[in-house]
């Protein structure tokens, strides 16, 4: 970032030729993803299928060749755009989408949909080139190629439904895009700049840029699009899109906003509101989303906590959300893959012959109710030590009350209505070897990154001390843990717990589905009927100036008649009088 | 001959004034080259590719002119003089340029799309068809550049008068109807309200001439605001609302016409003369200055927001597809009204970068639209479904220019829009800002609908009965769309061209 | 024209103007004089008050008076319609040819003296006059023609009627 | 003794330039002599021959003469060498020149234009007749805008009115001999009260030629006498004018004479008539005496618009086409006394150079319709019906002279109209520009009623069959040249308009600058 005086030449369709001289034959991180993509378009399923896995090895090993400090810009409609800025935050997002891209793209192996798979890597490749924009207007674009790419995974379902709910989510989308374009133009007129970086709140350009990014980002009230769509999606889709955007939104506060105090309450909210939501959704995907931005709320939180162990435990959750909420959404893509069927009141007892899946599930289950040894319980606990640590109480013990919650109901409610429960009687085959890949990996990683946890910790944006398996710690979540467990054992066996309905729960997303489009006919309706109220006025006046004129002049009327000879001489003996009148007063006068 | 070789001496000595005589003429060249070949020679073939031959002609002599543009030259040509107060003179600036060249560029590749249009579809007179398109096309050229506001309205009227044939062209009683709305709102407004302001411009400065930085410095502020809303009206072809009526009407020409006429050069010529009227005659400081004094002195920028989203919710409620595209464009245009309104050099940077951008855009969904018609004989959009999957290219055309126009990247409208965002906020006006954005939004909500509905999934067993019949449409057809759809792209990966000579265009003199 | 007349309702048959004797024996006498008077007030013309237009109508109205008395036919005999006619056209000849003579002699149109020196006045004028008179003479006379052949109830048959 | 020095007379013509010194006599005595000719031959063929062959020779007099009074000023002609102001003097005056450059363009090209068909009642062998006539006429409207002396203007108009009367009366349709007796009686109102006029100012001043009484004039002018005079001039004029509400007579005159005289007429008569009061007004009275003093202006203007309007709207519902163009006229007419009404030199400037640009128009509108006429046999609206593919150069034409009757940029009506505007606007009534540009709207709507007849109306029944009952085709060639010759002229000079605009401004600069009060 200090490197913004030294720009180099980037010249379309050649090798970006950058400053330091190992990265002088590397692309753009987020070619390989997008070239694949194109490729893939036109590409037989053979090649697309190995694209789909090449092409995020291609574009990790591509990446690792950038460092800290790289900066390319280039000039473009008369503005210095910078194409490309890396640093340890955006390496680190960048990192993990291509991980993210790697295991959907093994997920999405069986598929021979072509649609899917082209928007999945296009898809990927946005995520890294927003993750990568130095400034606010490549941010844009990228910004928006996330929104168009990922839309076409929720009308890969081919249903009316999904294609109403994608066109939702592309509204919701592109109007946070235009939010940041003019967030953008804010920017560049108040500061003369576009260069995306650290603001305070209180300049105009960083309200609306707060809102563009806090729509994608799923901030209360703006969230609904999340679980609108998720749920609409295909399996394949949602496990592509649980990945992207909302972490690539989740960079965008880190690098714009870190501590900044809202964000922190705003992040509670978002940890706290959702489960109850989570608790009375059927649609076990759509609870996933719920869970979602619980887990965006940690983020939120963190980042609001500002720089070091917060922005810290902000990434890494991004980090380990990614991969087990992945997973999570994976083994339900495989539920409804193999079932048809994902409402946990229709589901129950699949792990009879799904055993691995459900295996697999669990462990992202565990993951994301941050077990010990397991990735969530090294990243959650980051914040919350934080929050404690800068004497947020309330906050504390609120998202204390979210970890419960979730483990409630991603923890458990989610392998527990899907593979145990009541017998649904269905007896599917386990998922395709492809599927099983990719879970297994994640949940590996899963393993992997809660028991060492340094690994990924030598990435994060800031130089960490942290040490996760201190006595308190796991003694403490394992406490609250079996807490939320027994009551949730103990609400079922009373039959308490909220029986699993086939609904949909409207919230907030009432006012995009059902008020704005009725305000909008309403509004279409009574402007229609002004409009062709005045037209038919105008009309009327016309006609009334039409008969008097038709009157006059027609053929018929006074003046468009021949007159008698007698009444031309009437008037020319008039007009000679009047003539002579006036004669006579000028020169009277 | 040696009284051609004069002039034609005299034509090129002065740099410049040659090659605008000759985009001006080619057209017209093109024109009489038709009537020979159609309605003499009786050869279909030839007059069609002496139509393409002389329109990319004409499109080089247009993009020759590039270089001294860029360069700061001002390349002009003083015809005859005209009418006291004005000459009949070209002047070549780079709004002109740029709007010349859209012209003159797209006329060759609709020229190529109304071949598989027309013939495809067997529809009579083309002879006439063409020969009027030409002259149309070079009328749109004169307006270009025309150096001052009275030869800019003689090329305005040549152009309703020749595109009225067009509009008309299947002479049934719709049509007739139509061309009475068509022909009867743009010659009011521009015989009652655009001449009207020019003499009084006239009257006020002792001259029309086009200069940097306008001309009408120092008049009062409440004078500048109506002559600003005479023009904003007079110009009927810029479609502000309540004069936008013609539009909508003049939709049932054939679709070549809506095309190139109704996307590209007829509204874009309102709209480009706008925006020249408020750089060049006005002077966007001088106008600032103004509006800021008047309490009315917003007007225009109201009606714009107006204009912009009343025409965008019509659009929604369109089945009939050119008819939604229609609204779409009155409503897309009046960014450019808009642009000129705001009185800023950013936002009329960005409006004139809007007519190149929506120019291929739009263009793109109008040869879509007559693509289906010719293939599917579809023309509601209620009835268009499911037949992306038999017209696959033109329907992914059709999203490429639906996403132009609503200003996504990769596309090319995005520049525009973000140059307009970025004008508009510049000059505080957030009306407008949040207009552009929920236009942007609406945007999406009339044109993808188009998209989902072709891609819509076959429902089993009937779907066979459903599209068949179906098919893509002519090469002639389908290339051309193709071409612009890539225009598309390509315009957002390469706008320098349009930027660099647009920069600063909109400044006081040098 | 016809049909602006109202019916006629005299029963009477209108005394014809060819069995006034009195005046056909006063017309009959008068004609001569009024002819030489046309003639004076012609020749005169050249020096005194008088000229070709007021001597052109007396001329005619010496015509039209004894053709009143006489019948139409009668005065046709002397005059035909044909005569009449050419006579407007060489009246009007005969002045311009005048002038366009002093044209063509180099002089102004109209301008005698380009003539001759001595006598161009006299006799442009002379010509002149006689040219007006002339016309004019023969233009009345055939006006009257025209309407002395006008029956009251025949409707005049389209195309036949020249002027 | 005289064929000798007649001899020398030619050569001398022939060695010197100076012969055009006669050119003021010439461009009258040439169609006055070629009437009675033709007269005398009693062959159609001659005087069709000879009256184009004159006709063509007066425009290339004017020609000369316009070229002349532009380089030289004013030219003077003492009929026999008498000098003005005892003898009659013809003078030509730059308005004078251009206006005798419109009547004898006009008269050249509607002359050419070959009449088939029964136009006329005349039996063929008397249509030598009509030519006369047509030559009288054409050397009375010559004669007035030469002459300068008022008595003399007296004698032209009525010339050139009778012989018109006779032309009108002509017409194929029996409502001819009516509309020419309507025309007859007004005629010879306005004829005598521009009589009683002239009698009325040679009473007070002692003389008739133009200038002279100009500078007697201001000695008596707030006489009772002279103003009495005045006003008859004017009216008497304004009813040749057809200035609203006297242009009664006009519509079914010119509905109803044979197409060329139609033609003819509605290019020529009123136009002269048109510069005989701008004399009147402005040389004679002088702009401060009629403007200032009387208020003129304030009867002028009102009764202008008000023609611009009745003109127009009752034209939009006329069946007839050249009834339909008779109203148009009125209207223009209108434009025209508006522009004098202004007494400015740009509002002078439009109604002269309308003297050239809607004599041309209308007179080719008007061709256009003989056109229709014969190949139809019908002049009406609903004639028109689809003749845009089966006369198509006719239609254009049509076309084309409709635009300039709505002053399309481009056509010479919007060059008239936008001086008109400039005028308005020199007068500081910028309310004037915008009625003025509003009425011109009205012109849209009867001009488009008939394009939409030629190439949307569909004919119906036996419509689709001509005059002789064949099917209708493109009018012959030699009726085509002239109208299409005067068709182009419109746009040409609505192009080029600087020749035409040069001439008329400087023509008003002369009118306004020669007051002699």
């Amino acid at each position: 970032m200090a490197a913004t005086e030294t720009h180099a030449q980037y010249v379309m369709g050649e090798t970006v030729r950058l400053l330091d001289g190992p990265l002088q034959a590397l692309l753009h991180p987020a070619l390989p993803l997008l070239v694949a993509g194109v490729v893939a378009a036109l590409a037989p399923p053979r090649l697309r299928k190995a694209l789909l896995v090449l092409a995020p090895l291609w574009g990790a090993w591509n990446l690792l060749g950038f460092t800290s400090g790289d900066l390319v810009s280039a000039e473009l409609a008369g503005f210095e755009l910078i194409l490309l800025r890396v640093d340890k935050l955006a390496f680190l997002f960048a990192l993990l989408f291509h991980l993210a891209a790697l295991l959907a793209g093994i997920y999405a192996l069986h598929s021979d949909d072509r649609m899917q798979q082209v928007a999945g890597l296009l898809y990927a490749g946005s995520a890294v080139g927003a993750v990568f924009a130095g400034d606010l207007l490549v941010l844009f674009f990228f910004w928006e190629l996330l929104a168009i790419t990922s839309v076409f995974l929720i009308w890969a379902r081919r249903e009316t439904a999904s294609t109403r709910s994608g066109l939702r989510y592309l509204l919701v989308h592109i109007a946070s895009g235009v939010l940041l374009l003019i967030g953008a133009a804010l920017h560049w007129i108040e500061f003369g700049t576009l260069v995306f970086e650290r603001m305070d709140l209180g300049s105009a350009a960083s309200w609306v840029l707060l809102l563009a990014i806090g729509i994608k980002c799923c901030f209360p009230l703006l969230h609904t699009w999340l679980v609108d769509a998720y749920p609409a999606a295909t399996e394949l889709g949602t496990v592509y899109l649980a990945s992207f955007t909302t972490k690539t939104a989740v960079y965008a506060l880190a690098r714009g906003y870190e501590g900044c105090e809202p964000l922190i309450w705003i992040g509670m909210a978002m940890a706290m509101f959702p489960i109850f939501y989570a608790v009375i959704e059927n649609d076990l995907r759509r609870v996933l989303g719920y869970s979602m931005i619980n887990q965006i709320g940690f983020m939120v939180c963190g980042v609001g906590l500002g720089a070091g162990l917060g922005v810290n435990g902000a990434v890494a959750h991004a980090f380990n959300d990614v991969i087990f909420k992945g997973l999570l959404f994976m083994s339900m893509g495989a539920v409804l893959l193999r079932t048809g069927r994902i409402n946990g009141s229709e589901l129950g007892g699949l792990y009879k012959t799904m055993p691995q899946t459900a295996g697999l599930c669990m462990v992202g289950a565990a993951s994301i109710s941050a077990f010990p040894l397991f990735s969530g319980f090294v990243s959650k606990s980051m914040v919350m030590t934080e929050a404690a640590h800068e004497g947020y109480v309330v906050v504390w013990l609120a998202l204390l009350f979210a970890s419960a919650g979730v483990f409630h109901h991603a923890g458990i409610k989610i392998p527990f209505f899907a593979f145990f429960a009541h017998d649904s009687g269905l007896r599917p085959k386990e998922a395709p070897l492809n599927m099983r890949v990719a879970m297994g990996i994640a949940a590996l990683l899963c393993i992997a990154i809660g028991c060492f946890p340094n690994a990924l910790y030598a990435l994060l944006p800031y130089a960490t001390d942290y040490h996760p398996y201190d006595t308190t710690h796991v003694v403490q979540q394992l406490q609250l843990l079996f807490f939320s467990a027994l009551a949730f054992v103990t609400l079922m066996l009373t039959g308490i717990y909220p029986p699993e309905l086939r609904s949909t729960n409207l919230d907030v997303d009432w006012f995009a589905r059902r008020a704005a489009p009725r305000t909008l006919r309403v509004l279409a309706a009574v402007g229609g009927a002004i409009w062709y109220g005045v037209l038919a006025g105008l009309a009327d006046v016309l006609k009334v100036v039409r008969s008097v004129v038709r009157w006059l002049h027609s053929p018929a009327g006074r003046l468009g008649e021949p007159w008698p000879t007698g009444t031309t001489v009437f008037w020319a003996a008039t007009l000679l009088g009047l003539l002579l009148l006036f004669s006579y007063l000028g020169s009277a006068l | 001959m040696s009284a051609v070789g004069t002039l034609l001496a005299e034509l090129f000595a002065e740099p410049g004034s040659g090659w605008i005589a000759a985009g001006l003429l080619l057209p017209v060249g093109a024109a009489l080259l038709v009537a020979l070949l159609g309605w003499v020679a009786r050869s279909a073939n030839l007059r069609d590719g002496a139509t393409v031959v002389v329109g990319v002609a004409s499109a080089a002599t247009v993009l020759r002119l590039w270089g001294p543009v860029s360069s700061g030259e001002r390349p002009r040509w003083l015809l005859w003089s005209f009418a006291p107060g004005g000459h009949l003179e070209f002047v070549v600036e780079p709004l002109g340029l740029v709007f010349a060249t859209v012209a003159s560029v797209l006329w060759v590749v609709t020229s190529v799309y109304a071949f598989g249009y027309m013939r495809g579809h067997h529809e009579e007179h083309q002879t006439r068809f063409f020969c009027c398109f030409a002259i149309a096309i070079g009328a749109a050229i004169g307006v270009a550049f025309a150096g001052n506001l009275l030869t800019l309205f003689l090329f305005y009227e040549l152009l309703t008068f020749s595109t009225f044939p067009l509009v008309t062209h299947h002479q049934t009683t719709a049509a007739r109807r139509a061309g009475r709305v068509y022909f009867g709102i743009l010659l009011s407004t521009s015989v009652g309200l655009f001449l009207l302001a020019i003499v009084w411009t006239w009257w006020l400065t002792g001259t029309t001439d086009f200069r940097p930085g306008g001309i009408l410095a120092g008049t009062s502020p409440g004078v500048l605001v109506a002559l600003l809303l005479l023009y904003g009206y007079g110009i009927g072809k810029a479609a502000l609302m309540p004069a936008h009526l013609w539009l909508p009407a003049a939709m049932v020409a054939p679709t070549p016409v809506s095309a190139l006429l109704h996307a590209v050069a007829v509204v874009k010529a309102g709209v480009f003369s706008v925006l020249k009227v408020v750089t060049m005659i006005f002077g966007v400081d001088t106008l600032r200055g103004a509006m800021d004094r008047v309490a009315w002195g917003d007007v225009l920028i109201w009606i714009g927001c107006f204009t912009v989203l009343s025409a965008s919710i019509v659009a929604l409620r369109q089945d009939n597809l050119k008819r939604r595209l229609a609204y779409s464009t009155i409503g897309q245009l009046a960014y450019i009204v808009l642009g000129a309104a705001v009185a800023s050099q950013i936002a009329a940077q960005g409006a004139a970068l809007h007519i190149v951008t929506h120019a291929v855009g739009k263009i793109t969904l109008f040869f879509c639209a007559g693509a289906i018609y010719v293939g599917a004989h579809k023309t509601e959009i209620s009835t268009m479904r499911g037949i992306g999957w038999r017209m696959p290219f033109t329907m992914g055309a059709f999203f490429v220019g639906s996403l132009s126009i609503i200003g996504l990247p990769p596309l090319a409208g995005a520049w525009s829009k973000w140059g307009l965002i970025l004008g508009a906020s510049q000059a505080g006006e957030w009306l407008v800002v949040a207009t552009l954005a929920a236009s942007s939004l609406l945007s999406v909500g009339y044109l993808l609908p188009v998209v989902l509905q072709a891609f819509a999934p076959r429902q089993g067993g009937a779907a066979g009965g459903e599209d068949a019949g179906v098919q893509e449409a002519p090469l002639l057809c389908v290339v051309p769309l193709c071409l612009t759809a890539l225009l598309c792209v390509v315009l957002f990966f390469w706008p320098t061209p349009f930027t660099d000579l647009l920069s600063g265009f909109a400044g006081g003199p040098p | 024209m016809a049909d602006e007349r109202g019916p006629v309702v005299d029963d009477e048959p209108p005394m014809r103007m060819r069995e006034q004797i009195v005046l056909q024996v006063g017309g009959r006498l008068l004609t001569p004089f009024i002819l030489l008077f046309a003639l004076y007030v012609q020749f005169h013309g050249d020096f005194g008050p008088g000229g070709g237009f007021q001597a052109g109508v007396l001329f005619a109205a010496a015509l039209v008076l004894f053709g009143l008395l006489f019948g139409v036919d009668r005065v046709q005999q002397v005059i035909p319609v044909s005569v009449s006619e050419v006579m407007i056209a060489v009246g009007v000849l005969l002045y311009a040819g005048v002038g366009v003579t002093t044209l063509l002699l180099g002089s102004a149109f109209l301008d005698y003296d380009a003539l001759s020196a001595e006598h161009g006045q006299h006799w442009g004028i002379l010509l002149v006059e006689a040219g007006v008179g002339i016309a004019v003479a023969a233009t009345m006379t055939r006006l009257y023609y025209a309407f002395g052949s006008l029956h009251p109830d025949s409707e005049p048959a389209a195309g036949e009627h020249g002027e | 003794m005289a064929a000798e020095s007649v001899g020398q007379g030619l050569q001398q013509v022939a060695l010197s330039t100076a012969f055009d010194v006669h050119f003021p006599a010439l461009e009258v005595v040439l169609p006055l002599v070629a009437a009675p000719l033709c007269f005398l031959f009693r062959s159609r063929a001659f005087a069709r021959i000879l009256s184009a062959a004159v006709a063509w020779l007066t425009f290339g007099v004017a020609l000369v003469l316009l070229q002349k009074v532009l380089a030289e000023g004013t030219v003077r002609y003492p009929l026999g060498g008498w000098a003005a102001p005892y003898g009659i003097e013809y003078r030509v005056t730059v308005a004078g020149a251009w206006v005798i450059l419109v009547v004898s363009l006009v008269a050249a090209l509607t002359l050419l234009f070959d009449s088939r068909g029964s136009a006329s009642r005349l039996a063929p062998e008397r249509r030598y007749l009509y030519y006369s006539a047509f030559l009288l006429c054409l050397a009375g409207l010559l004669g007035m805008a030469i002459t300068g002396d008022l008595f003399n203007i007296f004698v032209f108009l009525e010339i050139s009115s009778l012989s018109s009367y006779a032309l009108i009366a002509l017409g194929r349709d029996r409502r001819a001999l009516m509309a020419s007796y309507s025309y007859l009686i007004m005629g010879t109102i306005g004829g005598g009260f521009f009589m009683i006029g002239v009698g009325l100012l040679y009473q007070m001043t002692g003389t008739l030629n133009v200038e002279d009484m100009a500078q007697r004039l201001p000695a008596v002018l707030d006489t009772r006498t002279v103003l009495v005079g005045f006003a008859f001039l004017l009216v008497g004029l304004s009813i040749k004018l057809a200035v609203f509400p006297l242009h009664q007579w006009l519509p079914n005159a010119y509905t109803f004479a044979p197409p060329r005289v139609s033609a003819f007429l509605a290019g020529t008569a009123t136009k002269v008539s048109y510069y005989v009061m701008a004399e009147v007004v402005f040389v004679l009275f002088g702009a401060h005496f009629v403007f200032t003093e009387i208020g003129l202006g304030a009867v002028l203007m009102p009764l202008s618009v008000a023609a611009m309007f009745v003109g127009s709207l009752a034209a939009i519902y006329q069946a007839d086409l050249r009834r339909l163009l008779a109203y148009s006229s009125i209207g223009q007419l209108g434009y025209m006394t508006l522009g004098l009404s202004l007494a400015n030199v740009e509002g002078l400037t439009s109604g002269l150079v309308h003297v050239f640009n809607h004599g041309v128009t209308k007179s080719g509108l008007f061709l256009v319709v003989a056109c229709v006429g014969y190949r139809t046999g019908r002049t009406t609206v609903r004639s028109m019906a689809g003749l845009g593919t089966r006369m198509p150069a006719t239609s254009l034409a049509f076309v084309i002279g409709g635009m300039s009757l709505i002053g399309v940029p481009g056509t010479a009506g919007f060059v008239s109209k936008w001086e008109l505007i400039r005028g308005a606007l020199a007068a500081e009534r910028l309310w004037l520009a915008a009625v003025v540009l509003v009425s011109s709207l009205l012109a849209v709507v009867y001009v488009w009623r008939v394009v939409e007849m030629i190439y949307f109306g569909r004919p119906e029944g036996l419509e689709s069959l001509g005059r002789d009952g064949e099917p209708v085709r493109e009018a012959p060639f030699s009726m085509l040249l002239p109208t299409l010759i005067l068709v182009a002229a419109t746009v040409v000079f609505g192009l080029w308009s600087d020749p035409t605009l040069s001439v008329a401004r400087s023509a008003a600069v002369e009118l306004l600058g020669g007051a002699g009060g």
